[in-house]
């Protein structure tokens, strides 16, 4: 099972910050993960493509867009700290 | 040092304790961000503040790196609340010690700027009216490109 | 605030009672200067200093005024010791607190440049080789002037 | 008496920080005092000719150069606070 996680509004638009999801083969990047999801919510999976959502796969930014069943993917809307 | 905190802390003793074991630096400079309880027409009751745990201490690790690597400075102190805040508490703290205080002054603006528009945190305002999430100001954008610019500069 | 202290005085403490009174400010910036034990070649024993009783003060009061007629500021905080002081402890300590971190990071900065080239200070070292009179480095000059071309480009 | 102060390295040429001083008619502007107090020390005279040196009459700066017995003048070496 894929761990996806959602920060700040994301989590509040996926009813959690964390999901276990089935990648399986129909899903090998980013794209076809947030086709995914957006199946079961349109709202969520708008949100997920706005240009200013970064991912995170495995802790590493820009580390690809290749998935599989045993990745980390953290989408995360933009920041705002300090 | 990298440190993110779920409970209040008090900033004159973090700057004590650094202050002592600044060795023989002749400039500190300290930036403290606090909540505000009064903005735009409305009243802020919680701030609420959550990170990346894991990720966002390591690329905080990065950016004092970064700025070690920009500036004559000593390994510098950042301090970040997550968790529910209250107006007045400390959301983040970041003391700089550098021999001359040039140094010192532009390694905590440039730590600051980047704290505010890239390190791994999202803040939503609990307010009279309800809630939002905050993002960046343009002027935060504008701050952080500043340091850019120079680097085209040199 | 103005304060010129005989005595030592402990920073973090200060900042701790600054916060507390910084009502509705979103950002505190603090500079502490402090005495090097170890200047070019020669190790420092004492820091003398010694100002104009009354004016010094003064000047620093219109300085603040000055500060806070550019920023939008609350009142500084400025502390200044004067007398014999040894390796490591505090010489100035200047907190500036606003709505906004950028007003407290300028006014901050400004103050120290006014402080080390204007304010009516003089401090002696002794040093494991005499005693020598110390006057503004040339960097300090330069500092401080870098207000006034702000003000001829606004 | 006018009251003369010495700060800094002209405290220490001047053998201390304060001096009492009778200025008569012929002491009616700074450049005179100096001149009167150059003529017991050259070293002093010259060091408080210097450009760098600023001077402070009753505690305001640029109050003109006018001297009476009742002034209180202050020289000061380049200042190094902070």
């Amino acid at each position: 099972m894929a761990r996806i996680l959602f920060f700040g509004r994301l989590a509040d638009l996926a009813g959690g910050r964390e999901r276990e999801l089935h990648v399986g083969d129909s899903v090998r990047n980013l794209r076809e993960l947030v086709d995914l999801i957006a199946k079961g919510d349109d709202t969520l999976g708008a949100a997920l493509r706005e240009k200013s959502v970064q991912t995170i796969i495995n802790e590493r930014i820009s580390s690809g867009d290749a998935i599989s069943d045993s990745d980390e993917i953290a989408f995360l809307p933009p920041v705002s700290g300090g | 040092m990298i440190r993110i905190s779920t409970s209040p802390f008090d900033p004159g003793r973090e700057l004590s304790v650094f202050e002592k074991n600044a060795g023989d630096a002749g400039a500190v400079v300290s930036f403290l961000g606090r909540v505000r309880g009064e903005e735009t027409e409305t009243v802020v009751t919680v701030l609420y503040l959550e990170h990346y745990p894991g990720v966002t201490e390591r690329m905080l690790g990065e950016l004092e790196t970064e700025a070690r690597g920009r500036w004559a400075i000593d390994e510098p102190l950042i301090i970040h609340r997550v968790g529910d805040l209250k107006p007045g508490e400390p959301i983040v703290f970041v003391c700089v010690s550098a021999r001359h205080r040039r140094d010192a002054f532009e390694a905590a603006d440039f730590l600051m700027d980047y704290l505010k528009t890239k390190a791994l945190f999202w803040k939503k305002e609990i307010t009279s009216d309800g809630e939002r999430w905050i993002e960046p100001r343009m002027q935060d954008y504008s701050d952080v490109a500043r340091w850019n610019e120079r680097d085209k500069d040199s």
